[in-house]
């Protein structure tokens, strides 16, 4: 575990901005995440929530704003590899295509193994023990680590990515629909082992997702995104209950449950489509 | 119940993948009313796209099919040349990802007037003067200048949007919708699917809507059927469908999708991974992953019987009655995961 | 050089399964038994390829020559062994330049992107204007006829085609979240390239050196049949075109239509097998633009995969 | 488009001026000494040596003779030519016909016999298509100096069909005295094209966008036509416009192989004998048809599919 930091929240944002071109994706985002901590990122497609988590960590560079994970600044991406394994211990991040989420030449064992050879000063035998552990963490027999990636399912495969993250032993594990691409069945199982592992090891999660009822599963509390801002923020029970912002609403009464029916909104000429359209 | 527009009985369909013949349909059975909206449910490797195929005979080249389609009474099956051609227009289809199934080099309006043009020999304007009024009526404004562009200058929703237009234009008595909006996000497709809901009924439109979210299937279709490794495990009226399944796979779908309105311990989530026809064991094909099945349920495959109203291919279906469900919608069937 | 405009971008191109298939096999048999006649050439022609004996000048073939003779009374055969080893150990070497470079460029300009990506794209783009064989031409022009300078002259000119190809195979690759969450990782550049992005790509590059085997096969022997390539008297099957010309207008085809006949089989073979392997672009892999293609984006907010 | 045309002329002469100034650095660096050539290894006296030495600027530094070149380019004049004693514009315009003529007879060869091949292939499934595609994936592998012999040794010696060498006088001679050599160059680029032409129509056949076609009732032909061969068009015109601009740079095989005098010929003549000013001249040339017809061919994809920008910010 990197230096522990009980008190003070293991990442924090400040003003995030992020323009491509003369697209504003990202406009001036905070959010705050403290150990042990699920916070999501909610929001539809163009709304900046997966270019937030991919300057988080170090993938995509900010135009503004300062990044702190626990106590380190992070606000620029880092300069040496050396610099990008420390940042590494603090944040990792789990894709949402389970296809190629994994090296398709590697099996899951060395996939875990490589990382804690990055990460940790454990020897051969030390690391074996550690993949088997994090394996049982996550589900994963010693068959399926040891399988091709191609003859595993997607949330067999989400599953070992998820390992593979946790191999780094970080403070924060970023999930960016890390489950959107999964049938519900398989969703759900990976959902009570992302419980199971918050419980283990108090890891915090950054939640990003479309998916309010997976929201609600998962995570304690919420920001929603639109048009690369914050619209509402708060506990995610509150926020989903009885939403604020309109726009929430809107989110909220699209959902499909039981006994809903799809109401046609006002504008009939379909602006709302020619506002994303644009992006 | 009127003389039924479509009748699926026994469809079983082969494919041949990498020199083998494998089964994807496994003796399918199913019937539309005119003006009805069926929804078909189903994980991956369910069948439920190749069902909607198979009705207009877009099946991928070297399928073998036993079984009857019968379309307004005509084995479709036997229909060739212009007789088929007929089908395909009184039998219209989206698709899931408009911007691969819209010719990209050809613009909007070529698409949406090629039907008319083609079909009822109308000139390009004639038909362009009712392209604009149906994208009008699909939420789309300045449809003339709409017509001018090219797919690839809309966004997903416009364009699923276009697509139902087109389907609309050729005045259909059948809608094929294969997940029409799951590459589109959550208001989109709220907004699409009211407006194909709303459209549909103007028109007395018969429906199949075939997707993965059990809930929004249930909220345009009169009956849901849900299909499991090629097969269709039940068909049952689709508001009592999540609150008293008639089969343990309906239930367990509708359990282990999160709730909105609460937050569970833990979700009660069915072990193993979906199966394909081609990998379903003898017997039921959920089997394996059921929480009730017994010694019976693997040694023969259930028939497809009527059950309360509804049809379950459960060999403990009757015996299971009530017990799916305990009284606030949590399932009774509890696992920890594998 | 024809060949060389269908070379085909695989990118994230579908790589085909189906093992070689009867038609590959035999064409892997055809390159074996070359290559094995190349390395024994010398040893197994009876004759000495280079002693000529004017009086049995366009000869028939005879007892211990089973191929007759060329117009200065050589035996076919042994000139014919003798050339393979050129004809095969040239286009080998230009192979080996063009994706070695290739590959560590495309991969170079693919994992930096930014500047290192615009440098390299400029560069090869003023190389792209030379054609293969004209390239040769310039460069036997300046330095004087030989293998040697065509060679390399060759492997300049097919970098482009192959850094193209591969770069864009490369940034397909390099998007892809395993190598996404390697970089998150910490895990340095170099070894990530080494010892993930270069192994997903062996196949597509092992394709793409069988295909461009052939392209270098007609290209090398085009700069031959000019002269400026494998100098007479040595045999080579382009220089046995040539040489065999005049022969041809006389009414004794034999000498150029062997040669060229030794080229196109092995060029078939080439391709044939080049098309089967399994890292070969699907089977209608689009081939390599050069303008900015804006394709629309694809939507696809949840895939339900299993 | 503009701003693309105007990015690709620039483009272009970018090239231009990086290879001349390659070419003409490496044949100053060349081993063997220009005068040797000029004199024909004859020894010379001092003052023809002095006057060779300021008419063709020996003696100047090297980026000297370069600018002057460079300056006589600009206006046309490319030098003088040691071995012929001619001037190297003038001497490329005379043959330059000869290799347009080829290389446009080739290409109509090639466009028409490839395309509808590839065509055939593609839409008769079946004996048609092994057919074609056995043929061309043999014929694809002939390259032109080989199909150059077979064609003289049946058509010209054997069956004496057609004149084997030589470019003959008038329209009629002169077409006639081309025939062999254009199908020599199209041979292997007509089977190129049509294995282009099967595979693209194939894949556009198999896109679901005609599947949709094909779902809503259209007519096969119809479906085949308007969406299978009009999106084959793109890629089917961008690679054989690249075939044909190959075809530049190995007409210079054909004019060897047939005796014609074009610029090809000419080139390699040059380069055995070192004849450096024509060397670069007709490079030059040949390196700009070669860049252009590109340039043509990528603006024409761009006509055909809305979806490329040319170069624009979308």
């Amino acid at each position: 575990m990197t230096t522990p930091d009980p008190r003070g929240p293991v990442l924090e944002v400040e003003g995030l901005r992020k323009t491509f071109g003369d697209v504003v994706a990202v406009a001036g985002v905070d959010l705050t995440l403290h150990a042990g901590g699920a916070l999501a990122v909610v929001g539809e497609s163009g709304s900046g929530k997966t270019t937030v988590a991919r300057m988080i960590v170090g993938l995509e560079r900010p135009a503004a704003g300062r990044i702190t994970a626990c106590g380190r600044d992070r606000s620029r991406p880092a300069r040496s590899a050396r610099e990008r394994r420390r940042r590494g211990g603090e944040v990792q991040i789990v894709f949402q295509d389970p296809y190629s989420s994994l090296d398709p030449r590697q099996s899951p064992a060395s996939a875990v193994e490589e990382v804690l050879r990055l990460h940790t000063s454990l020897d051969a035998a030390g690391r074996r023990g550690r993949v088997a552990e994090l394996a049982g963490l996550v589900g994963l027999d010693e068959r399926q680590m040891a399988a091709a990636p191609s003859r595993l399912s997607g949330g067999q495969r989400q599953r070992v990515a998820i390992a593979r993250a946790l191999a780094a032993e970080p403070r924060v594990l970023i999930l960016d629909e890390s489950v959107a691409a999964l049938d519900v069945s398989i969703q759900a199982q990976v959902l009570n082992v992302l419980a199971d592992v918050r419980e283990r090891t108090g890891v915090a999660y950054l939640f990003i997702s479309h998916d309010l009822a997976v929201v609600r599963q998962v995570t304690d509390d919420v920001v929603v995104m639109r048009g690369g801002a914050i619209v509402e923020r708060g506990p995610t029970a509150r926020v989903l209950d009885a939403p604020a912002h309109p726009y929430t609403r809107l989110l909220r009464e699209s959902v499909p449950r039981p006994g809903w029916r799809p109401a046609r909104r006002a504008l009939r000429t379909g602006q709302d489509d020619e506002l994303k359209e644009s992006r | 119940m009127n003389a039924s527009l479509l009748d699926v009985e026994g469809l079983t369909v082969f494919l041949p993948v990498e020199g083998e013949e494998r089964p994807v349909l496994r003796d399918v059975s199913l019937s539309i009313a005119a003006g009805e909206a069926v929804g078909l449910v189903g994980e991956s490797g369910s069948g439920k796209s190749m069902t909607a195929r198979a009705i207009v005979r877009l099946l991928p080249p070297g399928a073998r099919t036993e079984g009857v389609i019968r379309y307004r009474g005509e084995d479709v099956g036997s229909l060739r040349g212009a007789a088929l051609r007929a089908l395909r227009t009184d039998v219209a289809m989206v698709f899931q990802d408009p911007r691969a199934h819209v010719n990209p080099v050809r613009t909007v309006g070529d698409f949406l007037t090629e039907g008319l043009r083609t079909h009822r020999r109308l000139s390009r304007r004639a038909a362009e003067e009712r392209a604009v009024r149906v994208l009008d009526e699909v939420g789309i404004a300045a449809g003339a200048r709409r017509l001018r562009q090219y797919p690839h200058e809309l966004s997903g929703g416009l364009l699923q949007r276009v697509m139902i237009a087109a389907a609309l234009l050729a005045e259909p008595r059948l809608l094929l919708a294969d997940e029409p909006t799951t590459a589109l996000d959550v208001t989109t497709q709220a907004e699409v699917m009211a407006l194909l809901d709303e459209l549909r009924r103007e028109r007395e439109l018969a429906l199949l809507f075939i997707t993965h979210d059990l809930e929004l299937a249930a909220a345009v279709c009169d009956r849901t059927a849900v299909m499991y490794a090629g097969r269709v495990m039940e068909v049952r009226a689709s508001a009592l469908l999540h609150d008293d399944p008639l089969h343990p796979y309906t239930a367990a779908l509708a359990a282990a999708r999160p709730s909105l309105a609460r937050r569970a311990d833990r979700l009660p989530a069915t072990p193993g991974r979906p199966l394909s026809a081609f990998e379903a064991p003898p017997g039921c094909a959920f089997g394996p992953r059921c929480a009730h099945a017994r010694d019976a349920c693997h040694e023969r495959r259930p028939e497809l019987l009527p059950l309360a109203g509804g049809q379950a291919a459960c060999a403990r279906a009757e015996e299971l009655r009530g017990l799916l469900r305990d009284r606030n919608g949590k399932p009774v069937v509890s696992h920890d995961h594998a | 050089m024809t060949g060389i405009t269908v070379a085909r971008r695989a990118g994230a191109g579908t790589i085909r399964r189906a093992g070689l298939g009867p038609l590959g096999t035999a064409a892997a048999g055809v390159v074996v038994v070359a290559v094995v006649l190349a390395v024994l050439g010398p040893a197994l022609s009876p004759a000495d390829p280079n002693a000529s004996d004017f009086a049995s000048a366009y000869a028939p073939p005879a007892p211990g020559h089973p191929l007759g003779f060329d117009g200065q009374g050589r035996d076919l055969l042994a000139r014919l062994l003798e050339g393979a080893r050129t004809s095969l150990l040239g286009p080998l070497l230009v192979v080996a330049l063009s994706m070695a470079a290739g590959t560590a460029l495309a991969i170079a300009a693919a994992w930096a992107g930014g500047w290192l990506d615009a440098a390299v794209s400029a560069a090869l783009e003023v190389v792209f204007a030379f054609p293969g064989v004209l390239l040769a031409m310039l460069v036997a022009a300046v330095f004087g006829p030989g293998l040697g300078a065509a060679v390399v002259a060759l492997a300049v000119a097919y970098v482009p085609y192959i850094a193209r190809l591969l770069r864009g195979a490369a940034l397909a690759e390099r998007g892809k979240p395993y190598v996404r969450a390697l970089e998150v990782q910490g895990a340095g550049a170099l070894a990530i390239c080494l010892r993930h992005l270069v192994p997903n790509l062996l196949p597509l590059i092992a394709a793409q050196a069988t295909l461009f085997f052939g392209y270098a096969m007609v290209d090398l022997a085009i700069v031959s049949f000019f002269g400026l390539g494998v100098q007479p008297p040595d045999a080579d099957w382009g220089v046995m075109v040539a040489s065999g010309r005049s022969g041809v207008l006389q009414g004794y085809p034999a000498e150029a239509l062997l040669a060229g006949g030794c080229v196109v089989v092995l060029v078939v073979a080439f391709n044939v097998l080049g098309e089967r392997l399994p890292g070969a672009a699907g089977a209608g892999g689009r081939p390599w633009r050069r303008t900015g293609l804006r394709t629309g984006r694809r939507t696809g907010r949840r895939g339900g995969a299993a | 488009m503009a701003s693309y045309l105007v990015r690709r002329l620039v483009m272009l002469a970018a090239t231009l001026l990086v290879s001349s100034l390659v070419v003409f650095a490496g044949l100053s660096a060349a081993p063997g000494d220009p005068l040797t050539t000029l004199s024909g290894g004859r020894s010379l006296p001092p003052q023809t040596v002095a006057l060779l030495v300021e008419r063709y600027h020996l003696n100047e530094p090297f980026l000297v003779r370069y600018a002057s070149w460079l300056g006589g380019a600009a206006r046309g004049d490319l030098g003088v030519s040691i071995q012929l004693r001619q001037d190297v514009s003038a001497l490329i315009a005379a043959r330059a016909g000869t290799t347009l003529g080829l290389i446009g007879y080739a290409a109509l060869i090639v466009v028409v016999a490839g395309v509808a091949a590839g065509l055939l292939a593609a839409l008769r499934p079946g004996t048609v298509d092994t057919v074609v595609v056995a043929a061309t994936a043999v014929v694809v592998a002939v390259p032109p100096f080989v199909a150059a012999m077979a064609l003289i040794g049946v058509f010209a010696v054997g069956l004496r069909w057609l004149p084997a060498l030589g470019d003959g006088a008038g329209l009629w001679d002169g077409v006639r005295h081309l025939t062999l050599p254009a199908l020599a160059l199209a041979a292997a680029a007509a089977a190129a094209v049509a294995r282009i032409t099967r595979t693209s129509v194939r894949e556009e056949l198999g896109r679901e966008h005609v599947q949709t076609a094909v779902a809503r009732g259209i007519p096969y032909a119809a479906v085949v036509r308007r969406h299978a061969l009009r999106n084959a068009a793109v890629p089917i015109g961008t690679l054989t416009g690249m075939t044909v601009a190959s075809m530049i740079a190995l007409a210079a095989v054909v004019e060897r192989a047939f005796g014609l005098s074009g610029l090809g010929a000419t080139l390699v003549n040059a380069a055995l004998s070192k004849d450096f000013a024509v060397v670069q001249g007709v490079s030059l040339v040949l390196v700009t048809a070669f860049v252009l017809v590109n340039t043509l061919v990528d603006v024409g994809a761009a006509l055909l599919d809305p979806r490329i920008t040319l170069g624009g910010r979308s």
